[in-house]
């Protein structure tokens, strides 16, 4: 007979994370977009469109971010506290936060000390190996949408 | 005649835990099937005892290994209703099956303005080749629509049908609806418009019982690692009269007949299509795959499923909000359950009941352009074979529920019911 | 270091009687290995545990299936001194790898008018995808000549290469003279020319050490079962600057990114090149063999295959009528010893030293045009692997002894010390 | 140790098989060409050109057959044997012994009593199957030459 607790499961689906996967921030639309990128998983079908609007009066820091598309919960949940955590942001901070949370999902050390807020909540799809590119599709989409713009800005 | 419980015990996976305490419940069986103790110690018999290349060699252990691999030919002859073994081609799989045969009927007679009918149900592998095949040959691509009764539309089938369509290529079963499609009649249509007919039997051949020359088909392609045989085998079965004429797909070893500086011949069938060494241990391994399910019988397979499959039916009634495609009749669809609901995504619910040991699929199954038809981006999918239990439905079904359970704390029960709309519902409980 | 004991010990296969009393001496290594213990384990605990389709699945055991098929790119990747894994791609065998670069290279930037250069001591596998492709697009297909030691003719190479020379495609290692080319300096040559540079691999990955980096070239290709691993499995390696412009080879699941009822993008490399269900057992069992060798060691294994070639040379000495192809230096030749002689037809002498259990190939090796240019219609061949004995050798030449004694009754004796012609000596003894 | 006794060599290497094989008839040229066929073993590359001259009064009869090419012991005196024996057959007799050959070495029971003289000798080969092809083949490329004619008649 099957085990009837599932200890694990909790770890994975937070109360924050279901919270955020019901009621999805970021959804409001922009008035100027300045960066985006759509970004795909290709194994599940996941997809992600996120915009970003930068400050009118200085170019550096991120007044809004626009998400849409559809996934499961974690790719939601992290898409829309994106959604929340850039919103002020520098892009100089934006990245450093993206590049921390890959960095732990993907088990590697890190010193730096960055408040995170709601973003804590996903640490615990670590466990979930198959989950953690669900995680990361916003984020790798806004790595893609920045990287996009200085494409543009190179050539 | 038909012992469950023996059966079982010839899967020696089934014993696996999966979560502490939870053994496996294996309901990936469109991806894959799991092998019975026969066919992988037919692996270990040959790597142990005869082991060597085939064909060319003069001693022992290639004259044994040559034997063994080409029965296995006879084997799948009378297995699939060829006519002769020398219309058995052995490949990696059904992907390469079909690749070949884009490749190599689109050399041998498509041309410009040309058409290949599809269906909208098929997977990947029957429209990527076609695509590639279309941007070396100014050619297009039709789809042959399905129903809401997710079947074929016969009629546009016949409509679609014209004097520029050189091949029909359908499905047999689809891996995704399970649909069931009427072969026969589509052969009738094909030959009537002179049109080539390739079936994909990759999901059928596991589980009907499949006789090449009674559907009327020309081609026949199929996996051995979705009937209980090992990875890295697939099947071409196919006239000899395409055969012959076809020029070959890839060329090495053992295709040839006579090779000089200036140009080369090839050989007969069925070898003019298989380069190279082949796959020898697992074709020899599929060989006791066939012997095994023939031995269950095709028919007992196929009876038991459908039975499994109304079962888990009834079952998931219970959830009123879940959205089952395919026909409502279990013998159109046996073996196959895919669904979807508006709150829980599928890869949340096949983590969550991969938890309880159950393993299903969740995605787009290899069928983007069919996820598009439904209107939605993934789906999850319960797939039996022969070793499933009503006891695992069961287990399954609870698993289910506690998943929808988990989503739906509080005021989400709510919204799962489809009532309130997500939006709403979250402003009001924050 | 390098216990033979030990290791022959690893190989069941060697245990196996096969006539009455004679235990199994496998001298036909070039055409396929034998498979230590440890690879056909990895067989069973992959089925037994783990066993499901791969990359697309949530579940635990697809989860399990994907990181243990991934990881093996890792290992072929250090093992051939590829640069990323991403470089590395999975087939079928060797034959399949140089089909798919004849094919998407073709499709990719050869024209009419284009020359493809291979060299006359190429297996067959090397050959007949070039003269495909040759069907398709009206090009040339030149050979490098062979010079009377067996080696490539390198001041020919330089001729031969010009500005129409889009492609170069040589054997590493000879299979039938165990000739090792210089694949640097032809890279030099190549690079200097513009000319892409494949090198098949398949005779020297299982014996010498293979840098891909160091090598040069920008192209390899190998298949496991001839190096430990099982059948179905081969490799190509290539440069991601080529790989990410090539067209597609076979279209199907797993190689594409998104597909629509219109077209298809192609998914990231590697996997761009694999489509449907890859050959998921072997290619984890063949990581296991990789380890496998790694831990003997490339180097141990070279050294100790030429200390046989050596020492079988040697003895081969006292029969003086014996034509033996290939280097005189060992080191140039390491494995393979191929040989004919007046009298005594390959196949019988396969036939006979196969009635004391030894396992040499007769015949034209795959490289019927090689035949033709050392002017014979076949040859036998003994090919070492590192479990192979000097008592191995010995009795292989007690064995040979008998074949041309028995042949050589009564005045066949002066036959085959080639004194007197056939049909005067006949007409004499009847 | 090996064994170093082999019986089953002396059913395979009978020594009119070694002898036919050393001096193999059927070399001397035609006169005229009535029938003619090359045969070839794509796995060994043993090859066989074979031409038969018929009796110039009565077109039925073999009067001479003309045999080359390259191969084992076995196929050389297999068709060093064809020479002698379809010798004055006519084309009848010599399809029965053909036949009879192919049914002998495939272990088919045959109730035909043909007197086939030194091809005796060739019934040990059934027990090396691999080497059966090489007995068979300058049998196929006879029935061949004669399908060939007939061929060539009816179009
Ligand atoms: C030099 C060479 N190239 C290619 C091949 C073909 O290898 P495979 O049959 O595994 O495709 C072989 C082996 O037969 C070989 O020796
Ligand atoms: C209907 C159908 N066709 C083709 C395939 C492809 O099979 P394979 O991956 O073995 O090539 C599958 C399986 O995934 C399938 O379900």
């Amino acid at each position: 007979m099957q085990n009837k607790t599932l200890p694990q499961l909790d770890d994975l689906y937070k109360e924050i994370i279901l919270e955020h996967y019901r009621n999805p921030h970021g959804r409001e639309p922009l008035s100027k977009v300045n960066y985006q990128a759509e970004g795909m998983n290709p194994l599940c079908g996941d997809e992600v469109k996120l915009t970003l609007q930068l400050d009118s009066e200085n170019d550096k820091k991120i007044e809004k971010v626009h998400i849409e598309g559809h996934g499961c919960s974690i790719s939601v949940a992290s898409g829309s506290m994106l959604a929340d955590i850039l919103k002020g942001k520098t892009i100089a901070e934006a990245k450093e936060i993206s590049k921390y949370l890959k960095e732990i999902m993907h088990d590697k050390i890190n010193d730096t000390e960055i408040d995170i807020g709601d973003l804590e909540a996903l640490c615990g799809v670590k466990k979930f190996p198959v989950r953690i590119k669900c995680a990361l599709l916003p984020w790798t989409t806004f790595e893609e949408a920045l990287l996009g713009h200085e494409h543009v800005e190179i050539s | 005649m038909f012992d469950i419980n023996k059966i079982r015990k010839d899967f020696p996976i089934l014993e696996r835990k999966i979560t502490d305490g939870n053994k496996l419940i294996y309901f990936d069986n469109a991806a894959t099937s799991q092998k019975p103790k026969v066919v992988i110690d037919s692996l270990v018999k040959y790597y142990e005892n005869y082991n060597a290349n085939i064909h060319r060699g003069v001693h022992k252990m290639a004259e044994e290994a040559t034997c063994a691999y080409e029965e296995v030919r006879q084997k799948v002859k009378s297995f699939i209703g060829a006519r002769n073994e020398d219309e058995v081609i052995f490949t990696r799989n059904t992907t390469e099956s079909l690749n070949l045969l884009a490749y190599s009927l689109g050399e041998l007679f498509v041309n410009e303005g040309d058409e290949i009918l599809l269906s909208e149900m098929e997977h990947h592998s029957n429209i990527i080749p076609w695509y590639i095949l279309r941007s070396r040959k100014k050619i297009k691509v039709k789809f042959i629509p399905i129903t809401d009764n997710y079947e074929l539309d016969y009629k546009s089938l016949e409509q679609l049908v014209t004097k520029k369509t050189k091949i029909i290529s359908l499905t047999h079963k689809s891996n995704v609806l399970g649909t069931v499609n009427n072969i026969k009649k589509i052969a009738q249509i094909a030959k009537a418009n002179g049109a080539v007919f390739i079936v994909d039997a990759a999901q059928s051949a596991p589980h009907l019982s499949v006789d090449f020359q009674d559907l009327g088909c020309d081609f026949l392609v199929f996996s051995s690692h979705k009937m209980c045989g090992p990875t890295g085998v697939g099947v071409l079965v196919g006239r000899r009269e395409y055969l012959e004429k076809m020029p070959p797909f890839l060329g090495g070893g053992e295709m040839i007949r006579k090779v000089t500086f200036e140009d080369f011949t090839t050989n007969d069938l069925p070898w003019k299509f298989e380069a190279g060494t082949p796959n020898i241990a697992d074709v020899i391994a599929f060989g006791v795959a066939i012997d095994y399910l023939q031995n269950i019988g095709l028919e007992n397979i196929y009876k038991y499923e459908c039975e499994l499959t109304e079962y888990a039916l009834d079952k998931l009634k219970q959830f009123d909000f879940l959205k089952i495609y395919g026909a409502k009749d279990c013998n159109k669809r046996a073996g196959i359950i895919t669904f979807s609901n508006p709150v829980v995504h599928p890869h949340d619910i096949a983590t969550i009941v991969d938890q309880y040991g159950i393993a299903i699929r969740a995605g787009h199954h290899c069928a983007q352009p069919l996820m598009k038809k439904l209107n939605v981006s993934a789906t999850a999918r319960a797939s039996f074979y022969f070793y499933n239990t009503k006891e695992e439905i069961d287990l399954f079904v609870y698993a289910l529920k506690k998943a929808f359970d988990y989503f739906a704390i509080g005021a989400c029960n709510e919204l799962i019911k489809g009532k309130i709309n997500a939006k709403q519902n979250a402003t009001t409980t924050r």
